[in-house]
Protein backbone atom coordinates (compact mmCIF):
# COMPACT_ATOMS: atom_id res chain seq x y z
CA UNK A 1 0.00 0.00 0.00
CA UNK A 2 1.36 3.71 -0.71
CA UNK A 3 1.81 5.91 2.43
CA UNK A 4 1.62 9.43 1.49
CA UNK A 5 2.10 12.48 3.31
CA UNK A 6 1.01 16.10 3.37
CA UNK A 7 2.55 19.75 4.56
CA UNK A 8 3.90 19.66 7.82
CA UNK A 9 3.35 15.83 8.29
CA UNK A 10 5.52 15.50 5.20
CA UNK A 11 8.18 17.59 6.28
CA UNK A 12 7.89 15.65 10.05
CA UNK A 13 8.17 12.06 9.05
CA UNK A 14 10.85 13.52 5.81
CA UNK A 15 9.16 11.75 2.89
CA UNK A 16 6.41 12.26 0.48
CA UNK A 17 5.25 9.00 -0.19
CA UNK A 18 6.51 5.18 0.51
CA UNK A 19 5.33 1.75 0.14
CA UNK A 20 4.27 0.15 3.12
CA UNK A 21 3.80 -3.57 3.66
CA UNK A 22 1.07 -3.95 6.39
CA UNK A 23 -1.42 -5.96 7.64
CA UNK A 24 -2.99 -3.59 9.38
CA UNK A 25 -6.86 -3.92 9.76
CA UNK A 26 -8.02 -0.34 10.28
CA UNK A 27 -5.92 3.44 9.96
CA UNK A 28 -5.54 3.68 13.61
CA UNK A 29 -3.86 0.07 13.14
CA UNK A 30 -1.08 1.86 10.99
CA UNK A 31 -1.03 4.45 12.79
CA UNK A 32 0.03 2.62 15.50
CA UNK A 33 2.87 0.22 13.58
CA UNK A 34 4.20 3.42 12.11
CA UNK A 35 4.30 5.26 15.17
CA UNK A 36 6.36 2.24 16.78
CA UNK A 37 9.11 2.74 13.81
CA UNK A 38 10.90 5.68 14.69
CA UNK A 39 11.01 9.20 16.43
CA UNK A 40 10.12 11.08 13.34
CA UNK A 41 6.63 8.71 12.95
CA UNK A 42 6.15 8.89 16.41
CA UNK A 43 6.28 13.17 16.66
CA UNK A 44 3.96 13.01 13.31
CA UNK A 45 1.66 10.54 14.79
CA UNK A 46 2.01 12.38 18.15
CA UNK A 47 -2.07 13.53 17.75
CA UNK A 48 -4.12 12.37 15.75
CA UNK A 49 -6.90 14.89 16.17
CA UNK A 50 -4.27 17.45 14.54
CA UNK A 51 -4.86 14.68 11.42
CA UNK A 52 -6.38 14.02 8.36
CA UNK A 53 -6.72 11.04 6.86
CA UNK A 54 -7.96 10.13 2.92
CA UNK A 55 -8.35 6.78 2.09
CA UNK A 56 -8.28 5.79 -1.92
CA UNK A 57 -8.53 9.80 -2.14
CA UNK A 58 -11.50 9.75 -0.04
CA UNK A 59 -11.60 12.08 3.39
CA UNK A 60 -12.19 9.35 5.93
CA UNK A 61 -11.85 8.79 9.52
CA UNK A 62 -9.18 7.09 11.50
CA UNK A 63 -11.37 3.81 12.37
CA UNK A 64 -11.33 3.12 8.56
CA UNK A 65 -10.78 -0.70 7.05
CA UNK A 66 -7.70 -0.79 5.00
CA UNK A 67 -8.51 -4.10 3.13
CA UNK A 68 -8.69 -3.51 -0.60
CA UNK A 69 -6.82 -0.45 -0.48
CA UNK A 70 -4.29 1.16 -2.20
CA UNK A 71 -3.14 4.29 -1.05
CA UNK A 72 -3.77 6.15 2.72
CA UNK A 73 -2.61 9.69 3.27
CA UNK A 74 -2.04 11.61 6.38
CA UNK A 75 -2.18 15.46 6.67
CA UNK A 76 -3.04 17.98 8.61
CA UNK A 77 -6.64 20.07 8.07
CA UNK A 78 -6.94 21.69 4.97
CA UNK A 79 -6.73 25.15 4.47
CA UNK A 80 -7.66 26.08 0.67
CA UNK A 81 -9.29 29.03 -1.02
CA UNK B 1 -18.60 22.68 -15.11
CA UNK B 2 -15.02 23.11 -14.96
CA UNK B 3 -12.52 21.88 -12.48
CA UNK B 4 -8.97 23.52 -13.42
CA UNK B 5 -6.34 23.08 -10.84
CA UNK B 6 -2.88 24.65 -11.75
CA UNK B 7 0.54 26.28 -10.91
CA UNK B 8 0.52 28.93 -13.59
CA UNK B 9 -1.48 32.06 -13.28
CA UNK B 10 -4.95 32.76 -14.41
CA UNK B 11 -6.75 35.55 -16.07
CA UNK B 12 -9.85 36.67 -13.87
CA UNK B 13 -11.16 38.93 -16.69
CA UNK B 14 -10.91 36.00 -19.65
CA UNK B 15 -12.24 33.54 -17.09
CA UNK B 16 -15.49 35.40 -15.52
CA UNK B 17 -16.13 36.89 -19.32
CA UNK B 18 -16.53 33.40 -20.36
CA UNK B 19 -18.41 31.82 -17.88
CA UNK B 20 -21.24 34.19 -18.32
CA UNK B 21 -20.76 35.03 -21.74
CA UNK B 22 -24.04 34.46 -23.70
CA UNK B 23 -26.22 32.90 -20.81
CA UNK B 24 -29.96 33.17 -21.83
CA UNK B 25 -31.06 30.82 -18.55
CA UNK B 26 -29.20 32.23 -16.32
CA UNK B 27 -29.92 35.89 -15.26
CA UNK B 28 -27.30 35.83 -12.15
CA UNK B 29 -24.13 35.05 -11.99
CA UNK B 30 -21.53 35.24 -8.70
CA UNK B 31 -17.87 35.51 -9.27
CA UNK B 32 -15.51 35.10 -6.06
CA UNK B 33 -11.53 35.62 -5.94
CA UNK B 34 -9.06 35.22 -3.60
CA UNK B 35 -5.83 36.94 -3.50
CA UNK B 36 -2.96 36.90 -1.37
CA UNK B 37 -3.27 39.14 0.99
CA UNK B 38 -0.15 40.71 3.16
CA UNK B 39 -1.65 40.35 6.58
CA UNK B 40 0.71 41.57 9.06
CA UNK B 41 3.48 43.31 6.28
CA UNK B 42 6.14 41.02 6.17
CA UNK B 43 4.75 38.33 3.58
CA UNK B 44 7.28 37.18 1.18
CA UNK B 45 5.23 34.55 -0.47
CA UNK B 46 2.52 32.03 -0.17
CA UNK B 47 3.74 28.37 -1.01
CA UNK B 48 0.26 26.27 -1.66
CA UNK B 49 0.98 22.32 -1.49
CA UNK B 50 -1.90 19.96 -3.08
CA UNK B 51 -2.53 16.18 -3.73
CA UNK B 52 -3.01 15.61 -7.14
CA UNK B 53 -5.59 13.42 -7.84
CA UNK B 54 -7.37 13.64 -5.08
CA UNK B 55 -7.72 17.49 -5.20
CA UNK B 56 -9.71 17.43 -8.84
CA UNK B 57 -11.51 14.47 -7.33
CA UNK B 58 -12.73 16.40 -4.19
CA UNK B 59 -13.19 19.78 -5.86
CA UNK B 60 -15.80 17.83 -8.64
CA UNK B 61 -18.09 16.36 -5.91
CA UNK B 62 -17.57 19.78 -3.89
CA UNK B 63 -19.12 21.52 -7.20
CA UNK B 64 -21.40 18.67 -8.39
CA UNK B 65 -23.14 18.85 -4.75
CA UNK B 66 -23.55 22.79 -5.29
CA UNK B 67 -24.77 22.08 -8.95
CA UNK B 68 -27.29 19.50 -8.07
CA UNK B 69 -28.82 21.47 -4.54
CA UNK B 70 -29.55 24.60 -6.27
CA UNK B 71 -29.92 23.93 -9.71
CA UNK B 72 -27.00 25.86 -10.90
CA UNK B 73 -26.64 25.93 -15.05
CA UNK B 74 -22.90 25.62 -14.45
CA UNK B 75 -20.00 26.11 -12.04
CA UNK B 76 -16.62 27.13 -12.30
CA UNK B 77 -13.39 26.41 -9.87
CA UNK B 78 -9.77 27.11 -10.41
CA UNK B 79 -7.42 26.68 -8.03
CA UNK B 80 -3.65 27.50 -8.15
CA UNK B 81 -1.32 25.34 -6.21
CA UNK B 82 2.79 26.52 -5.79
CA UNK B 83 4.70 29.52 -5.03
CA UNK B 84 2.42 32.88 -5.26
CA UNK B 85 3.32 36.14 -4.46
CA UNK B 86 1.28 39.03 -2.53
CA UNK B 87 -1.45 40.40 -5.20
CA UNK B 88 -1.38 37.43 -6.88
CA UNK B 89 -4.83 35.56 -7.67
CA UNK B 90 -5.24 31.85 -5.42
CA UNK B 91 -8.13 30.69 -6.90
CA UNK B 92 -11.81 31.87 -8.37
CA UNK B 93 -15.21 29.92 -7.97
CA UNK B 94 -18.10 30.81 -10.68
CA UNK B 95 -21.96 29.74 -10.02
CA UNK B 96 -24.41 30.72 -12.58
CA UNK B 97 -28.58 30.81 -11.50
CA UNK B 98 -31.69 31.95 -12.63
CA UNK B 99 -32.12 33.68 -9.06
CA UNK B 100 -29.38 35.73 -7.44
CA UNK B 101 -29.59 34.02 -4.19
CA UNK B 102 -29.31 30.25 -5.53
CA UNK B 103 -25.96 32.16 -7.19
CA UNK B 104 -24.60 33.77 -4.33
CA UNK B 105 -25.52 30.80 -2.14
CA UNK B 106 -24.13 28.37 -4.19
CA UNK B 107 -20.65 30.45 -4.20
CA UNK B 108 -20.53 30.63 -0.29
CA UNK B 109 -20.95 26.68 -0.20
CA UNK B 110 -18.04 26.48 -2.85
CA UNK B 111 -15.97 28.79 -0.85
CA UNK B 112 -16.66 26.90 2.42
CA UNK B 113 -16.35 23.46 0.87
CA UNK B 114 -13.21 24.21 -0.49
CA UNK B 115 -11.49 26.04 1.99
CA UNK B 116 -11.97 23.03 4.64
CA UNK B 117 -12.57 20.29 2.61
CA UNK B 118 -10.19 20.05 -0.84
CA UNK B 119 -6.62 18.59 0.13
CA UNK B 120 -4.87 21.63 0.11
CA UNK B 121 -2.41 23.57 2.68
CA UNK B 122 -1.26 27.17 2.60
CA UNK B 123 2.51 28.15 3.77
CA UNK B 124 3.10 31.55 4.53
CA UNK B 125 7.48 32.63 3.86
CA UNK B 126 8.56 35.77 5.93
CA UNK B 127 11.95 37.21 6.90
CA UNK B 128 11.57 34.64 9.45
CA UNK B 129 11.18 31.57 7.74
CA UNK B 130 8.33 29.58 6.49
CA UNK B 131 4.78 28.41 8.48
CA UNK B 132 2.26 26.19 7.71
CA UNK B 133 -1.44 28.21 7.88
CA UNK B 134 -3.37 26.58 10.63
CA UNK B 135 -6.86 25.83 10.09
CA UNK B 136 -9.59 28.21 11.12
CA UNK B 137 -12.41 27.37 13.35
CA UNK B 138 -14.51 29.62 12.04
CA UNK B 139 -14.16 27.78 8.22
CA UNK B 140 -14.65 24.51 9.86
CA UNK B 141 -17.72 25.98 11.54
CA UNK B 142 -18.62 27.42 8.27
CA UNK B 143 -19.94 23.93 7.22
CA UNK B 144 -22.75 23.97 9.92
CA UNK B 145 -24.77 25.94 8.31
CA UNK B 146 -25.17 23.36 4.59
CA UNK C 1 -15.81 53.69 -5.29
CA UNK C 2 -16.69 53.73 -9.07
CA UNK C 3 -20.57 54.02 -9.76
CA UNK C 4 -21.70 53.77 -13.56
CA UNK C 5 -24.99 54.56 -15.43
CA UNK C 6 -24.95 54.26 -19.28
CA UNK C 7 -26.75 53.10 -21.70
CA UNK C 8 -23.65 51.13 -23.51
CA UNK C 9 -22.66 47.70 -22.15
CA UNK C 10 -19.64 47.30 -20.37
CA UNK C 11 -17.19 44.66 -20.78
CA UNK C 12 -17.50 42.13 -17.54
CA UNK C 13 -13.78 40.90 -17.92
CA UNK C 14 -11.88 44.34 -18.38
CA UNK C 15 -14.74 45.61 -14.85
CA UNK C 16 -13.29 41.96 -13.31
CA UNK C 17 -9.97 42.59 -13.58
CA UNK C 18 -9.48 45.70 -13.28
CA UNK C 19 -11.51 46.05 -10.32
CA UNK C 20 -9.10 42.84 -8.51
CA UNK C 21 -6.26 44.16 -9.96
CA UNK C 22 -3.47 44.28 -7.48
CA UNK C 23 -4.76 43.93 -4.05
CA UNK C 24 -2.51 43.17 -1.46
CA UNK C 25 -5.26 44.54 1.34
CA UNK C 26 -8.42 42.71 0.23
CA UNK C 27 -8.11 38.79 0.39
CA UNK C 28 -11.83 38.36 -1.03
CA UNK C 29 -13.13 40.30 -4.43
CA UNK C 30 -16.95 39.27 -5.31
CA UNK C 31 -18.60 40.13 -8.46
CA UNK C 32 -22.24 39.33 -8.92
CA UNK C 33 -23.52 40.06 -12.80
CA UNK C 34 -27.16 40.16 -13.78
CA UNK C 35 -27.99 39.10 -17.45
CA UNK C 36 -31.22 39.55 -19.34
CA UNK C 37 -33.07 36.08 -18.79
CA UNK C 38 -35.34 34.71 -21.57
CA UNK C 39 -38.21 33.44 -18.30
CA UNK C 40 -41.22 32.21 -20.91
CA UNK C 41 -39.25 31.88 -24.07
CA UNK C 42 -40.63 34.85 -25.71
CA UNK C 43 -39.08 37.62 -24.65
CA UNK C 44 -37.96 39.69 -27.30
CA UNK C 45 -36.13 42.16 -25.61
CA UNK C 46 -36.02 44.38 -21.98
CA UNK C 47 -35.98 47.73 -22.25
CA UNK C 48 -34.76 49.65 -18.72
CA UNK C 49 -36.30 53.24 -17.84
CA UNK C 50 -34.17 55.59 -15.20
CA UNK C 51 -34.34 58.48 -13.23
CA UNK C 52 -31.30 60.50 -14.34
CA UNK C 53 -29.44 62.06 -11.29
CA UNK C 54 -31.22 60.48 -8.56
CA UNK C 55 -30.09 56.67 -9.96
CA UNK C 56 -26.08 57.80 -9.60
CA UNK C 57 -27.51 59.52 -6.12
CA UNK C 58 -29.43 56.20 -5.04
CA UNK C 59 -26.45 54.43 -6.45
CA UNK C 60 -23.71 55.98 -4.33
CA UNK C 61 -25.59 56.30 -1.21
CA UNK C 62 -25.74 52.24 -1.82
CA UNK C 63 -22.55 51.66 -2.31
CA UNK C 64 -21.03 54.05 0.93
CA UNK C 65 -23.39 52.39 2.95
CA UNK C 66 -22.32 49.11 2.18
CA UNK C 67 -18.70 49.99 2.33
CA UNK C 68 -18.64 51.51 5.88
CA UNK C 69 -20.89 48.48 7.08
CA UNK C 70 -18.34 45.88 5.82
CA UNK C 71 -15.24 48.21 5.76
CA UNK C 72 -14.83 47.75 2.26
CA UNK C 73 -11.63 48.38 0.15
CA UNK C 74 -13.63 49.39 -2.56
CA UNK C 75 -17.10 48.48 -4.35
CA UNK C 76 -17.87 48.77 -7.73
CA UNK C 77 -21.92 49.55 -9.58
CA UNK C 78 -22.44 49.27 -13.02
CA UNK C 79 -25.98 49.17 -14.38
CA UNK C 80 -27.21 49.98 -17.68
CA UNK C 81 -30.66 51.52 -19.23
CA UNK C 82 -32.59 51.19 -22.75
CA UNK C 83 -32.72 48.31 -24.60
CA UNK C 84 -31.08 45.13 -24.14
CA UNK C 85 -31.52 41.76 -25.83
CA UNK C 86 -31.54 38.54 -23.95
CA UNK C 87 -28.67 37.47 -23.28
CA UNK C 88 -27.13 40.76 -22.75
CA UNK C 89 -25.63 42.08 -19.31
CA UNK C 90 -27.67 44.17 -17.56
CA UNK C 91 -25.70 45.62 -14.64
CA UNK C 92 -22.90 43.98 -12.05
CA UNK C 93 -21.60 45.02 -8.72
CA UNK C 94 -18.20 44.20 -7.27
CA UNK C 95 -17.20 44.34 -3.71
CA UNK C 96 -13.77 43.74 -2.15
CA UNK C 97 -13.10 42.85 1.42
CA UNK C 98 -10.02 41.21 3.79
CA UNK C 99 -12.53 38.50 4.26
CA UNK C 100 -14.83 36.62 1.92
CA UNK C 101 -17.91 36.18 4.42
CA UNK C 102 -17.97 40.24 4.11
CA UNK C 103 -17.61 40.42 0.27
CA UNK C 104 -20.54 37.94 -0.02
CA UNK C 105 -23.01 40.05 2.30
CA UNK C 106 -21.70 43.17 1.07
CA UNK C 107 -22.18 42.20 -2.73
CA UNK C 108 -25.89 40.96 -1.57
CA UNK C 109 -26.59 43.76 0.26
CA UNK C 110 -25.80 46.20 -2.75
CA UNK C 111 -27.79 43.88 -4.91
CA UNK C 112 -31.21 43.80 -2.62
CA UNK C 113 -30.80 47.31 -2.23
CA UNK C 114 -30.40 48.15 -5.84
CA UNK C 115 -33.33 46.03 -6.68
CA UNK C 116 -35.82 47.80 -5.02
CA UNK C 117 -34.25 51.34 -3.63
CA UNK C 118 -32.89 52.44 -7.12
CA UNK C 119 -35.31 54.26 -9.70
CA UNK C 120 -35.21 51.93 -12.36
CA UNK C 121 -37.85 50.50 -14.44
CA UNK C 122 -37.81 47.28 -16.35
CA UNK C 123 -40.32 46.43 -19.42
CA UNK C 124 -40.34 43.40 -21.14
CA UNK C 125 -41.09 42.90 -24.92
CA UNK C 126 -42.62 40.14 -26.54
CA UNK C 127 -44.78 39.42 -29.52
CA UNK C 128 -48.13 39.74 -27.39
CA UNK C 129 -46.34 43.91 -26.30
CA UNK C 130 -44.56 45.18 -23.66
CA UNK C 131 -45.06 45.21 -20.01
CA UNK C 132 -43.68 46.97 -16.56
CA UNK C 133 -42.02 43.71 -14.53
CA UNK C 134 -43.53 44.04 -11.02
CA UNK C 135 -41.20 44.33 -8.19
CA UNK C 136 -41.54 40.95 -6.20
CA UNK C 137 -42.68 41.02 -3.01
CA UNK C 138 -39.70 38.78 -2.21
CA UNK C 139 -36.95 41.84 -3.16
CA UNK C 140 -38.77 44.04 -1.00
CA UNK C 141 -38.85 41.09 2.13
CA UNK C 142 -34.92 40.81 0.95
CA UNK C 143 -34.24 44.29 2.59
CA UNK C 144 -35.48 43.10 5.75
CA UNK C 145 -32.10 41.68 6.46
CA UNK C 146 -30.12 43.98 6.74
CA UNK D 1 -41.96 72.62 -8.90
CA UNK D 2 -41.01 70.18 -11.40
CA UNK D 3 -43.08 66.91 -11.27
CA UNK D 4 -41.99 64.18 -13.30
CA UNK D 5 -43.57 60.75 -13.78
CA UNK D 6 -41.47 57.31 -14.90
CA UNK D 7 -42.54 54.20 -15.52
CA UNK D 8 -46.58 53.13 -16.02
CA UNK D 9 -47.32 56.60 -14.90
CA UNK D 10 -46.00 58.29 -17.12
CA UNK D 11 -47.73 56.76 -19.81
CA UNK D 12 -50.72 56.93 -17.94
CA UNK D 13 -50.58 60.82 -17.78
CA UNK D 14 -48.92 60.75 -21.37
CA UNK D 15 -45.90 63.12 -20.30
CA UNK D 16 -42.53 62.63 -18.58
CA UNK D 17 -42.33 66.01 -16.62
CA UNK D 18 -44.35 69.55 -16.18
CA UNK D 19 -43.93 72.89 -14.24
CA UNK D 20 -47.04 72.59 -11.58
CA UNK D 21 -47.50 75.75 -10.01
CA UNK D 22 -48.86 74.86 -6.42
CA UNK D 23 -49.57 75.60 -2.86
CA UNK D 24 -49.87 72.13 -1.85
CA UNK D 25 -48.07 72.08 1.68
CA UNK D 26 -47.11 68.02 1.43
CA UNK D 27 -47.18 65.57 -1.50
CA UNK D 28 -50.67 63.95 -0.91
CA UNK D 29 -51.92 67.34 -0.77
CA UNK D 30 -50.01 67.83 -4.56
CA UNK D 31 -51.65 64.36 -5.30
CA UNK D 32 -55.30 65.27 -4.69
CA UNK D 33 -54.32 68.34 -6.81
CA UNK D 34 -53.10 66.50 -9.62
CA UNK D 35 -56.34 63.76 -9.56
CA UNK D 36 -58.56 66.85 -10.01
CA UNK D 37 -57.40 67.86 -12.87
CA UNK D 38 -58.47 65.21 -15.83
CA UNK D 39 -58.96 61.75 -15.82
CA UNK D 40 -55.96 60.12 -16.53
CA UNK D 41 -54.31 62.04 -13.37
CA UNK D 42 -57.15 60.55 -11.54
CA UNK D 43 -55.96 56.91 -13.02
CA UNK D 44 -52.81 57.37 -12.67
CA UNK D 45 -53.16 58.11 -8.92
CA UNK D 46 -56.12 56.02 -8.11
CA UNK D 47 -54.54 53.60 -5.55
CA UNK D 48 -51.13 55.65 -3.69
CA UNK D 49 -49.98 52.27 -2.40
CA UNK D 50 -48.63 51.37 -6.31
CA UNK D 51 -47.15 54.38 -5.76
CA UNK D 52 -43.51 55.66 -4.56
CA UNK D 53 -42.56 59.36 -4.02
CA UNK D 54 -39.22 61.11 -4.37
CA UNK D 55 -38.77 64.73 -3.05
CA UNK D 56 -35.68 66.19 -4.88
CA UNK D 57 -34.23 62.98 -5.76
CA UNK D 58 -34.56 61.34 -1.83
CA UNK D 59 -37.15 58.68 -1.69
CA UNK D 60 -39.62 59.82 0.60
CA UNK D 61 -43.52 59.19 2.18
CA UNK D 62 -46.34 60.84 0.77
CA UNK D 63 -46.75 63.10 4.47
CA UNK D 64 -43.54 64.76 3.10
CA UNK D 65 -43.62 68.30 3.30
CA UNK D 66 -43.44 70.52 -0.21
CA UNK D 67 -41.76 74.10 1.07
CA UNK D 68 -39.04 74.75 -0.66
CA UNK D 69 -39.15 71.68 -2.56
CA UNK D 70 -37.81 71.92 -6.68
CA UNK D 71 -38.55 67.98 -7.97
CA UNK D 72 -41.09 65.67 -6.72
CA UNK D 73 -41.18 62.48 -8.84
CA UNK D 74 -43.64 59.59 -8.69
CA UNK D 75 -43.37 56.11 -10.17
CA UNK D 76 -44.27 52.88 -9.57
CA UNK D 77 -42.16 50.36 -7.12
CA UNK D 78 -38.44 50.29 -8.45
CA UNK D 79 -37.42 46.39 -10.44
CA UNK D 80 -33.86 47.30 -11.07
CA UNK D 81 -30.95 44.84 -10.79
Amino acid sequence: MDVLYFAWVRERIGIPQEAVDTQAGTVMDLVEELRGREERYAAAFADISALRVAVDQQLTDFDAPLSGVREVAFFPPMTGG
Amino acid sequence: MRIVVQDAPFDLGTEAAGFAEGRAVSGAVVTFTGIVRDVDGGLQAMEIEHYPGMTEAALTEIAEQAISRWSLEDALVIHRHGRLEVGDMIMMVATAARHRKDAFEAAEYLMDYLKSRAPFWKREVTADGADWVAARDEDEDALGRW
